[in-house]
């Protein structure tokens, strides 16, 4: 069992949360208050750091992620622990990075002095960075839920991985997407619009994807690339750009904020579209920007390293951060779940808290059915996540706006096997 | 000789005249006097010749030396210096250290400033304060240390922006006798004064101006007599300080 | 005072001899401690000292990351000689918006502004430079090394930020009593007055501002090499700028203790207020009581912590004395 | 040059610009009073878009609609900051002055972060949706409404300043506080209203602003830097320079968009501040010294 303090977590009052932990599996009251407990010398918890992006501009994510990582804890946790070390309980750790760096690194040191064997978080790339270096010094396991840059694990640093998807990956699957959909429904845009916010993930994922599209021999023209600072609050003028340069489709790479702010605007400019295809970025599934948006978000695409509905994993975790916070569990918070899910399996296997054999446990991982999208996690020789692949998702009407996201590729996770594309304009929805 | 002589000096803001045409001249060792009613333009040719804010024609000779356009600091340099009617202490620093800022312009070691500093605080009656903070010093006292700050530059010309504005008789005699020894070791001084007592007392000569004009000149036994100036000007403010 | 110099002397033999005791983390502590203090102390001779407020000493940082670092990528020069270049490009920058700044006169809010202003656009130039890795900001390598400036421990780091540190105090109190600092309080007390005492105010305002930002610019060397990543946005962003002036003010301005005693005391709060409160459920309280302490600080100890901790050091002097 | 899309983005950088006066109003005029900085403005401006939001989402009342008690709930936040607080360091060296107003921006965006959640709220309103088309132009109807009530809140406070007489007095302690207080204004009282209008015209922005983009804790930063541009174009407590100094801002940096990334758009607005700053550092249109 985790700390109280440490499960007081937002939004979750007394109540909710031991319905929550109720919900969250049988095992944990089997184990909390069986029999078998309380015969057994309960083993020193094994603790594990989480740094996260709490505060801050992008405290939006990293608290989803934070959830993510302590329900995966808890369900762990519920299901008897690490079994090889007589079912040890994960005590999970929380640092806050504020979105800064030094910060991140300053509390991911923190963690480990309090005793965690390895680090998982923490959203942001150049956090990702200082904390991969520092892990390096430390000699302590890191994986990464969710940082998507390619050069962190081009560093050839012994004790990083990633649970996310490269870069490349991300990219890729958006050019395969694309393709499938402008093949099914036989419909070719031929002039594209690229948007993305200035910051290392928009700019390397827009410039990738460029690059990608130039040589996937679709007949489609890039007539105009826009970047924007992260944190915009305005895109009147770039929205007027934009319908000057009469495009048939956009590819936005954006944040939860200005993903509204540039649906809205398309909408009042009355800018004929063919339909929204997103590479891949946040701004486009959140269950706070579905209800925002309304009818404007209506058939999106997006490509995307989506949850994989199916798994039973997911669907138990699924439930209780929902009941928990009145949301489902997006791709950021069920990555990092996973990431947690695979840090416990390299415990199981390993048998033991010692860096080498985490990290020899971390290298042989093959962690079936995760709850994401994709084959087994499996890391390559860079720490990348061979198994992690990308879904297309699609929005699609339902009066539950919570099952608004649909997959439609690939066929054997489909939740709906219709596309919508051309998507009717955004002012004639009725 | 001439230390300051100024010709056709002229300033105005935004339209209105503060200084007009005005020329004078100071004579080493000489102590002239300044005066005027308020508004007169005064402090406006104290601040066009130390430099804060230059003519917008005619000019300022000290020693033969043109030093119109100068940057203050230059001016001071020169021997120039200049007292502010409103004080100016270096509020948080200690009263030594307010007189070394002066001392150390002409001299490079810090305890040889520190001597010659203590001797003018002592001169100035403030020697007892040399270690205060400047903020705790009543007002006779802040402006001693105005013009002891001012004779630590080793000025040749001082002007005095009146010093003796807001003392007491007692205190008005000090300054006065204060004044007479500074003068006395060869300074000029060209000053700004209210107080009649200490006019008349210390000045050989004196200039009165009023809307930027001189309206008069001499002596100021002579300048007090002088009906014009009594009735354009000095009135009741003068015949009081008389009764 | 020379009883000072012993607690002094005391103090830093202490500080020198705690890598002996202290676990990786709490040694992160203190490099930040130091680091603070140092970028403090800098600031301090710009705005407490000659007291032209700037509220974008982020610039400086930036600048001086950025330039060991892009030598070091760039032609493999050691980022201690990449340190003196930053901070003589620091300096130059430093120097032109001092003249456009000083020489227009431009003083308080105003002169507040312009810094941020500069800051501003440089990170905006800098956002746009692909060979400063634009918005993607510059991931660095880590090759631990004494020439490249990297360490495995934080051992190498906590020497290298208390000696920046110590550095600064000495340069700085080396300032404070030489005629140059006469000369700067001259300025920072009453620009006028200091004129008018031949002190040429426009020129030692210069020196103050290159001698602040070169020893700013320093310490964007050693946070490179420590954290390893640089943003645009964190290196000369505004809240760079407000984090680094908080110690100084706090501890007492103008003064060669106050950033340092600022730095022991804010770092610390920091961090154990967000280790206790990061638990979870209360994201952002702890920068709730940050702000609440910084603000009744100011408001009860106007000039600082100093003023305070200078009154108890001589009433405990004083007592001892009698005895 | 593309003709349309120079018609369009100037009317929407001039709709922009009204909006950005507003921004900066509140700024100016407690500097103009009390040669305060606000630096916390920013983050008083998105009290105003979660009280709104708080309005509109509890009540189902829109923004335009609740206006007033926003603005009047951020008045009182304003007087409680000005009394406890900026009353205290009116007449501590700037410097001192700026890490209680910075503080004070800290617990306001954690306070927002602690009460709302990080989530970028923007949910529909009323005329958010809605916009005239003109020719080939379109003018979006919120961003229309927002600069109209920029205007009039201008206007309203000016001539507040001007005739009534609290404004007078009001007047009379910005031009000279040691005179206030002979003829006998209590200026403390005068301070604390005036740092509360301020701060009130902050909260009814923020009510203009929700409809027109997501609040999210974070956002103040970007306000009080666009706050400083305008007020030092128009000139420091110039009331109706900050309205002008917003429109030049807005149109400016909406012009840019014709040749330049969105991503330089800032460039422009810092590039005209500095310029002003140095050759007319008391704003275009005269400023507080």
């Amino acid at each position: 069992m985790m700390d109280r303090k440490d499960q007081n977590v937002k939004g979750m009052n007394r109540r909710t949360f031991i319905k929550v932990s109720g919900a969250a599996g049988l095992g944990l009251s089997l184990t909390s208050f069986g029999v078998p407990t309380l015969l057994r010398a309960e083993p020193a918890p094994i603790k594990i750091g989480s740094v996260q992006p709490a505060t801050g501009p992008l405290a939006m994510i990293g608290q989803g992620q934070r959830r993510g990582n302590l329900l995966a804890a808890e369900y762990i946790n519920s299901m008897g622990g690490i079994k090889s070390m007589d079912g040890a309980k994960l005590k999970l750790l929380l640092g806050d990075s504020e979105s800064k760096p030094e910060v991140g690194r300053q509390e991911a040191d923190r963690l480990i002095k309090e005793g965690a064997v390895m680090l998982t978080g923490p959203f942001q790339s150049g956090v990702a960075m200082a904390i991969a270096t520092l892990c390096e010094q430390r000699q302590v396991p890191f994986v990464m839920d969710v940082a998507a840059l390619d050069a962190i694990t081009r560093k050839g640093y012994k004790y990083t991985f990633r649970v996310f998807i490269t870069a490349k990956g991300l990219v890729g699957g958006a050019v395969k997407y694309l393709k499938m959909v402008t093949k099914e429904k036989k419909v070719m845009p031929k002039r594209a619009v690229v948007t993305n916010t200035a910051d290392a993930f928009g700019k390397g994922m827009s410039g990738g994807f460029i690059k990608f599209l130039g040589k996937s021999g679709l007949p489609i023209e890039i007539v105009e690339r826009i970047q924007y600072p992260l944190g915009i609050h305005d895109l009147s003028a770039e929205v007027a750009r934009i319908k000057a340069a009469k495009p048939d489709i956009i590819f936005p790479v954006s944040r939860p904020g200005d993903s509204v702010i540039l649906t809205r605007e398309l909408y009042k400019q009355r800018v004929e579209l063919m339909g929204i295809f997103c590479p891949g970025s946040p701004g486009w599934y959140e269950p706070e920007v579905i209800k925002d948006l309304g009818d404007l978000i209506l058939y999106v695409l997006i490509n995307v390293p989506w949850i994989n509905p199916s798994s039973p994993v997911y669907k138990q975790a699924n439930k209780a951060f929902l009941k928990a916070y009145g949301k489902y569990l997006d791709t950021n918070s069920a990555y990092a779940y996973t990431g947690v899910l695979v840090l416990a399996d390299a415990l199981e296997r390993a048998g033991s808290t010692k860096p080498e054999a985490l990290l020899k446990a971390l290298h042989k991982t093959y962690y079936k059915d995760p709850p994401v999208l994709g084959g087994p996690v499996q890391f390559n020789e860079r720490g990348d996540n061979i198994g992690a692949m990308t879904g297309l998702i699609q929005v699609q009407p339902d009066p539950d706006p919570l099952k608004r996201v649909k997959i439609v590729a690939p066929k054997e996770f489909a939740q709906s096997d219709k596309i919508v594309f051309p998507a009717p304009q955004l002012w004639e929805r009725g | 000789m001439s230390m300051l002589k100024v010709n056709h000096l002229t300033k105005s803001f935004g339209g209105l005249t503060a200084v007009d045409s005005l020329s004078f001249e100071l004579k080493e060792g000489e102590i002239l006097g300044l005066i005027g009613p308020n508004g007169a333009g005064k402090t406006t040719v104290f601040n066009c010749l130390s430099g804060f804010s230059p003519p917008d024609l005619g000019e300022v000779l000290f020693k033969g030396q043109a030093v119109t356009g100068m940057k203050p600091h230059a001016i001071c340099q020169m021997g120039l210096a200049r007292t502010f009617q409103i004080v100016k202490p270096f509020l948080t620093i200690s009263v030594l250290d307010n007189v070394m800022i002066g001392a150390l312009i002409g001299e490079r070691s810090i305890s040889a400033a520190e001597k010659k500093s203590m001797e003018i605080l002592h001169m100035a009656g403030l020697g007892s304060m040399a270690n205060t903070e400047a903020q705790g010093l009543p007002l006779p006292m802040r402006k001693r240390l105005e013009l002891a700050k001012c004779l630590a530059t080793d000025p040749l010309v001082l002007l005095l922006d009146e010093v003796m504005a807001g003392l007491n008789a007692t205190e008005v005699d000090e300054m006065i006798s204060l004044i007479r020894q500074v003068n006395s070791k060869g300074v000029s001084i060209l000053m700004i004064e209210h107080v009649m007592r200490g006019v008349m007392a210390l000045s050989q000569s004196v200039i009165v101006i009023n809307y930027g004009r001189k309206i008069a000149e001499g002596p100021p036994e002579q300048v007090v007599k002088d009906q014009g100036v009594i009735e354009a000007y000095l009135g009741k403010e003068f015949l009081d300080a008389q009764g | 005072m020379n009883r000072l110099y012993m607690f002094m002397a005391a103090a830093l033999a202490l500080i020198l001899a705690l890598p002996l005791w202290l676990d990786k983390y709490t040694l992160g502590i203190f490099v930040m401690i130091f680091y603070y203090a140092y970028l403090g102390q800098s600031w301090n001779v710009l705005t407490g000292y000659t007291g032209h407020i700037s509220l974008g000493h982020a610039l400086y940082v930036g600048i001086g990351a950025y330039t060991s670092t892009f030598l070091a990528q760039t032609w493999g020069i050691s980022p201690w000689i990449g340190m003196l270049a930053g901070g003589l490009l620091s300096m130059t920058v430093a120097l032109c918006m001092g003249y456009l700044g000083f020489r227009f006169g431009l003083r308080g809010v105003y002169f507040v502004i312009l810094t941020i202003g500069f800051a501003e656009i440089t990170r905006l130039i800098v956002s746009h430079i692909e060979a400063l890795g634009s918005f993607s900001g510059i991931f660095l390598d880590f090759n631990p090394s004494f020439i490249n400036f990297q360490f495995r421990g934080n051992m190498p780091y906590y020497y290298i930020s208390l000696g920046f540190m110590v550095v600064s105090m000495i340069v700085v109190r080396l300032i404070e009593t030489s005629r140059l600092g006469r000369f700067m309080i001259a300025t920072r007390e009453d620009e006028d007055a200091a004129e008018a005492l031949g002190v040429n105010t426009f020129k030692y305002s210069m020196i103050a501002i290159a001698i602040s930002a070169f020893m700013t610019a320093l310490a964007g060397t050693f946070y490179a090499n420590y954290i390893f990543y640089l943003h645009p946005a964190t290196l000369f962003g505004m809240a760079l700028s407000i984090e680094l002036i908080m110690r100084p003010i706090i501890g007492g301005m103008g003064t060669v203790l106050g950033p340092v005693i600022g730095s022991f005391i804010l770092t610390p709060l920091s961090e154990i207020s967000r280790a206790y409160f990061a638990k979870g459920g209360l994201e952002g309280l702890h920068l709730i009581l940050y702000g609440i302490l910084a603000i009744l600080v100011v408001l009860f100890m106007p000039r600082g912590i100093i003023v305070y901790l200078k009154g108890a050091s001589q009433w405990i002097f004083n007592s001892a004395d009698k005895k | 040059m593309n003709a349309d899309l120079a018609l369009q983005l100037g009317i929407q950088g001039l709709l922009t610009g009204g909006i950005y006066g507003l921004i900066g109003l509140g700024l100016s005029l407690i500097f103009g009073v009390m040669g305060v900085i606000n630096f916390a403005h920013g983050q008083m401006i998105v009290m105003g878009m979660y009280v709104s939001f708080w309005i509109l989402t509890l009540f189902g009342i829109d923004p335009y609609l609740s206006l007033m008690v926003v603005a009047a709930v951020i008045f009182a936040l304003g007087y409680l900051v000005q009394s406890t607080i900026v009353n205290r360091i009116i007449d501590y060296p700037e410097a001192m002055q700026v890490v209680p107003l910075v503080s004070l921006g800290l617990i306001l965006e954690n306070m927002a972060l602690l009460f709302w959640g990080p989530d970028h709220r923007s949910p529909e309103t009323a005329l958010g949706l809605d916009a005239i088309r003109v020719g080939s132009a379109t003018i979006d109807v919120s961003r229309l409404m927002a600069f109209g009530l920029a205007i009039l809140f201008t206007l309203c406070i000016f001539l507040f300043l001007k005739k009534s007489n609290l404004g007078k007095s009001i007047r009379a302690a910005a031009d000279n506080r040691t005179g206030a207080i002979l003829v006998g204004i209590k200026v403390n009282r005068i301070n604390n209203i005036s740092f509360a209008l301020g701060a009130a015209t902050t909260g009814a922005a923020g009510a203009l602003l929700l409809p027109l983009m997501p609040v999210t804790p974070h956002l103040g930063h970007d306000f009080t830097l666009i706050a400083f541009v305008v007020v030092i174009l128009g000139g420091m407590g110039n009331l109706l320079g900050a309205l002008f100094g917003g429109l030049i801002l807005g149109l400016a940096e909406s012009l840019s968009a014709l040749w330049l990334p969105a991503t330089m758009k800032h460039l422009v607005s810092f590039g005209i501040l500095v310029v002003i700053m140095l050759f007319k550092p008391h704003g275009l249109f005269g400023g507080k010294r």
